[in-house]
């Protein structure tokens, strides 16, 4: 699950880490009410859960309150990659002397958190990683003894941080490894930290974190009650959204053939074969390990309810699945919806005998398939000529 | 011989009074497999699977009363971590997790901790393990598999049942099949068991069948290439699949421009491996590799 | 440091472990009201920092407000193993039908935290390790995964806990434990630990922990400012409180040859050695590595002011510690201080040459030796013969 | 021979800029150790000791520049667990660690990540070593010692001195000097550096010095009766402590009825092992020991 940037900075600061004054704004009036608050000059962002903001010209510098509400105003009416702003940070404007990038992922080859800190902030890591790999520094972070303060180091050293500024860097660079393990997160990412020029003496932060991004592990969540009531239910289609209540692996796509598959790998694979047969997939939609009747028709609806689908692919290969449980799904769902479009229906594995009697047996017209290559073919073809 | 399970494993089921730690459990026994020993807290002094198999409260007096040498792990997300970490602790040598969605940061701690303790994990959220004609350990349905010269290793769960069949269907058997699972943190990786069929002396070709996400399979390339003298032929899925969206799998997901289908298959033609267009042409190019 | 019973099972508290409704008391009509709150029958608890308070009777049982009342009276008067009650815990009276032991300590063999149980609870651990130590069951803790429910289950089933309590006794343990870790205790100790017979069910807890002892390491008391605010001042001698505040490790004991000395072994050892030729130590005072000259006179001072000193005897062997500043630290200390009674001075080690030499021109009357055994020996005879 | 230090230790100074540290890499260096590097945090860059060691930020730095192998440790209790794991992971073979005050359970963690790396520790809360005539590394005063057949190996500090100093006024050099400190978590125990001895040439005999507190003589006993064909006098400072008084180290009290000094000599002198009465006794007992 993907957090806001607000969101994300808001759990930053409760870890220690310094982040610009500001707050969300739903209308111009309110933006224009939080720059008045503030004073001195704002920066408008739009809170959308996609890169390319700044491109997209969903951030912008507001000098006056009366700015911000136009700015506000104007952002709020956007839609960047084809997601409607509804809300915009609003954040005092910070004097940038340097920009860094600190962020910590999971290096799965390592199977532990990695920490990497670059002198390029600003720029996304993945930009920096394809043009100047060398500008990325990392420590390996122990499960047990967690970040420690001569790694930190390593990393200030690394990509040539004013010595000054180390202890500070050492305080939010822990803090967000805290803020990272302690949230379940994937990701945790300040981009840029900015080095503001300001002494710590006078109570400013010399390093801000202008901007921040989590991604949480969403196997985490229910752990994390406060953090799962973050998740922004515009961010998702309300197919996607029914998906994810009913305990579904689905992705929507544009393609035209329904695909029902139980288990991520094989309905991926079936999605391949369905294109190196000419057909395009409409979804990815895997039912699940041990996927029960009340599930299989639950998925069965979230197909149909795709106005691009013309031919629907069951390919159930059953293991902890079983064959007549997903039978029993298939016809529960048949019964509510009255499909338009032809059926394809491959059941092999546990219980696939009980599972191919119950579906001829009920009387629905389908079309059954033996091998994965003839049902994706099958498939194809009924697509094209229903 | 085989890798991780044969004849000589004595499994002990933890969580077996569940649902599909039972179900499951009878389909182990009827497979010939020697589940000897049910872990289930609370319940110990009970039987399951009508009385074949004795319950204990915990694992290590499983081991101690019956020297269960193997564990596979059923019980919940929640409780998953907890189960691996105790049947480390009582010294199987071998423990299988079926288990899918323990988050992330509990299996960095697992892992580090068991790497301490020389215990060998494979998955979590894998299918687990089958020796044809010897033993199944997970969820694997056995009746699609065979014994016979090709090892099969792959990050998925249906997929690889489905390559399988098709193996068995064209009369090409099995040493083992093992399921190292679809989470970004596994206990055991391709390379592991890439090494262990090459050290096994019974299995003549191997089948990786890979999928998008992380960069397992092209570490499994480098590995190919510097170490192994078997045949290998790979699968790899989501060819169709769109970066920054996860494929079910936690750890099947395009992120960064890394881990595309594309980039593991370039990895793996790059070093000699044939990649199949889609599973079930995996089973021909085996007949013809080598 | 120890903790009073009171304190101890207030942070149990906050691990979520029951303990019984109560309050504290310092006077007896504090004790009354407190009983009175409660309702029914109430133990009225001496809290000071010894064991066998029971046997001093110094914990009763009391069935009215009255008698709490008369008993917390009784009680605030007595002195237990020469400690004035000043206070007393007046707790609900629990349904005792079994009594278990529950503590966590450090194994310094093994390196990491042991938590220990046995089914015979409200008797001292160390009686039971004595007595019946098949009775104890123990299980270690990996300090990186932590206590583990599949541990708290082998202790539950070792001591043959009624199958019903293992999982409230599972979230006691695993709570004991991280009040242990977080508070970077020494001992975290809950005896008896009772089974009640209530269930669950009626919001009454099934394990309640009716006695609790805590001893922290003082060298952790700096991170944790809220426990060491605990610290009973009563509890220590105004001597002994002056020596924590001036840095410097310092028991009383009741001999009359006072001993300064730099390093807790050679402490001992000169402590030793004192009574092997026939003296007593009045006590054990070891100044630290490299204590400076305002330390040692304040160690100079803490031994003048127990009036059984004879003589005092310095043992200082320089190392890190550095003879001419302990001198330094004598000559200060005796400005302030006119000593009447002998002193012997030995300093072997680091500037050991301007050590001597500083007290030789200080013009100080100063018995001076080479070895610690003819020190000693000169120690005891000047205290004989002053 | 010698254990543990010797002219082959390369040895790099956390907290060379410190008062303490900086004071005592003085008396090292004049002692003729090899002291190649120093580490403090914010000084990378500048010299110690008159120019005569150069000053890192960090370990890895330090070890990358000037090869050293071994670490030793003076930086205040709250940064030094962080100081000793950077040496491990920095790869040195030896950390000395000087500082006194470091909480308990940080030290039972930093131990258990140090046993997972293989990298050894001596102290926290130890004078150090001492190799007559080759190195020393750590507080000990350099003079008092002098090169000889006996090992020494103590619980205490300056206790230490004064029988080392007892030894060489005898007579009888020393081979090598651990002081491996008094607090109830320590990196190498009495049998760790026993074992050495025993398997050092250049030991004859070995000096052991003990106090109340644990059970780790009681343990070194067991290991002398099993492993030692050397002759060990002791000594086990604390005879007139009382219980449940904490005897300045963390790690000398008498607790519940265990760790008395009287346990202690009983058990020692159960397996043969002579036991001093008081410090300097113990080199009459060397002397005629065999």
């Amino acid at each position: 699950m993907k957090l806001h940037e607000y969101q994300s900075k808001r759990i930053f600061a409760q870890y220690g880490i310094p982040i610009p004054e500001g707050d969300v704004a739903t209308t111009p009036s309110e933006a224009r009410a939080i720059a008045e608050r503030l004073g001195g000059p704002v920066v408008v962002k739009s809170q959308v859960l996609v890169g390319g903001r700044g491109k997209a010209g969903g951030i912008k510098l507001a000098r006056t309150p009366d700015e911000a509400e136009q700015l506000a105003a104007q952002i709020l009416s956007l839609q960047i990659k084809g997601l409607p702003v509804r809300k915009v940070l609003v954040d005092q404007a910070a004097d940038i002397r340097q920009e860094i990038y600190l962020g910590v992922v999971v290096d799965r080859a390592a199977a532990r958190p990695v920490m990497m800190a670059s002198s390029e902030g600003g720029v996304e890591i993945e930009e920096v990683a394809r043009v100047n790999p060398e500008a990325i520094k990392k420590v390996h972070i122990d499960p047990f003894i967690g970040l420690r303060s001569y790694q930190t180091r390593r990393l200030a050293k690394g990509i040539g941080l004013d010595p000054a500024l180390h202890r500070p860097f050492d305080r939010i660079a822990r803090g967000l490894y805290r803020a990272f393990v302690e949230s379940d997160a994937s990701l945790a990412e300040i981009n840029p930290l900015v080095a503001t020029g300001e002494g710590g003496a006078q109570g400013l932060a010399p390093l801000l974190a202008v901007d921040g991004k989590m991604i949480l592990d969403d196997n985490g969540l229910s752990r994390h009650p406060d953090l799962a009531e973050m998740r922004d239910i515009d961010e998702e289609t309300p197919t996607e959204r029914e998906a994810r209540e009913a305990g579904l692996s689905y992705v929507q796509l544009d393609g035209e053939i329904g695909c029902m598959v139980n288990g991520a790998g094989l309905a991926m694979a079936t999605m391949d074969i369905t294109k190196h047969f000419g057909g395009a997939p409409a979804n990815f939609l895997d039912i699940g390990g041990g996927a029960k009747a009340d599930r299989v028709a639950a998925a069965l609806r979230l197909i149909l309810a795709d106005p691009n689908v013309r031919a629907v692919l069951f390919n159930i290969f059953g293991g902890i699945t079983r064959c007549d449980e997903v039978a029993k799904g298939i016809l529960t769902a048949l019964e509510e919806v009255k499909p338009q479009v032809p059926m394809v229906a491959r059941l092999v594995g546990t219980n696939e005998e009980e599972g191919r009697r119950l579906l001829e047996e009920s009387g629905y017209a389908m079309i059954t398939a033996t091998t994965l290559a003839e049902a994706a073919q099958k498939a194809v073809a009924a697509a094209r000529n229903p | 011989m085989a890798i991780l399970v044969d004849k000589n494993t004595r499994l002990v089921v933890q969580g077996i009074t569940g649902r599909e730690g039972e179900f499951h459990s009878r389909q182990m026994l009827e497979y010939g497999t020697q589940v000897v020993a049910g872990v289930t807290p609370g319940k110990g002094g009970q039987t399951a699977c009508d009385g074949r198999v004795p319950v204990f409260d915990t694992v290590r007096e499983a081991v101690e009363a019956t020297g269960a040498n193997s564990s596979v792990v059923y019980v919940p997300a929640r409780f998953a971590p907890d189960a691996i970490l105790e049947a480390a602790d009582a010294g199987v040598d071998l423990i299988v997790c079926i288990t899918e969605g323990i988050p992330v940061m509990d299996m960095i701690r697992v892992k580090a901790y068991l790497d301490q303790k020389g215990a060998r994990l494979v998955g979590p959220n894998c299918p687990g393990l089958l020796t044809p004609g010897e033993a199944k350990v997970g969820i694997m349905p056995g009746h699609i598999a065979t014994p016979g010269p090709v090892g099969v290793v792959s990050r998925s769960g249906t997929l690889t049942y489905e390559v399988v069949y098709a193996l068995t269907a064209r009369g090409m058997g099995q040493t083992t099949c093992v399921g190292i699972g679809g989470d970004p943190i596994i206990g055991t990786r391709f390379v592991d068991v890439l090494e262990m069929f090459e050290a096994d002396p019974k299995t003549e070709r191997v089948v990786m069948i890979g999928e998008i996400g992380g960069n397992d399979e092209e570490i499994a390339a480098r590995f190919i290439a510097e170490r192994m003298t078997k045949p290998v032929v790979a699968f790899i899925a989501g060819q169709t699949a769109p970066p920054g969206k996860r494929m079910g799998h936690a750890g099947a997901i395009i992120e960064g421009g890394e881990g595309t289908a594309a980039g593991k298959i370039a990895a793996l033609e790059a070093v000699g491996v044939q990649v199949a267009e889609h599973p079930e042409q995996v089973a021909e190019l085996v007949a013809t590799a080598g």
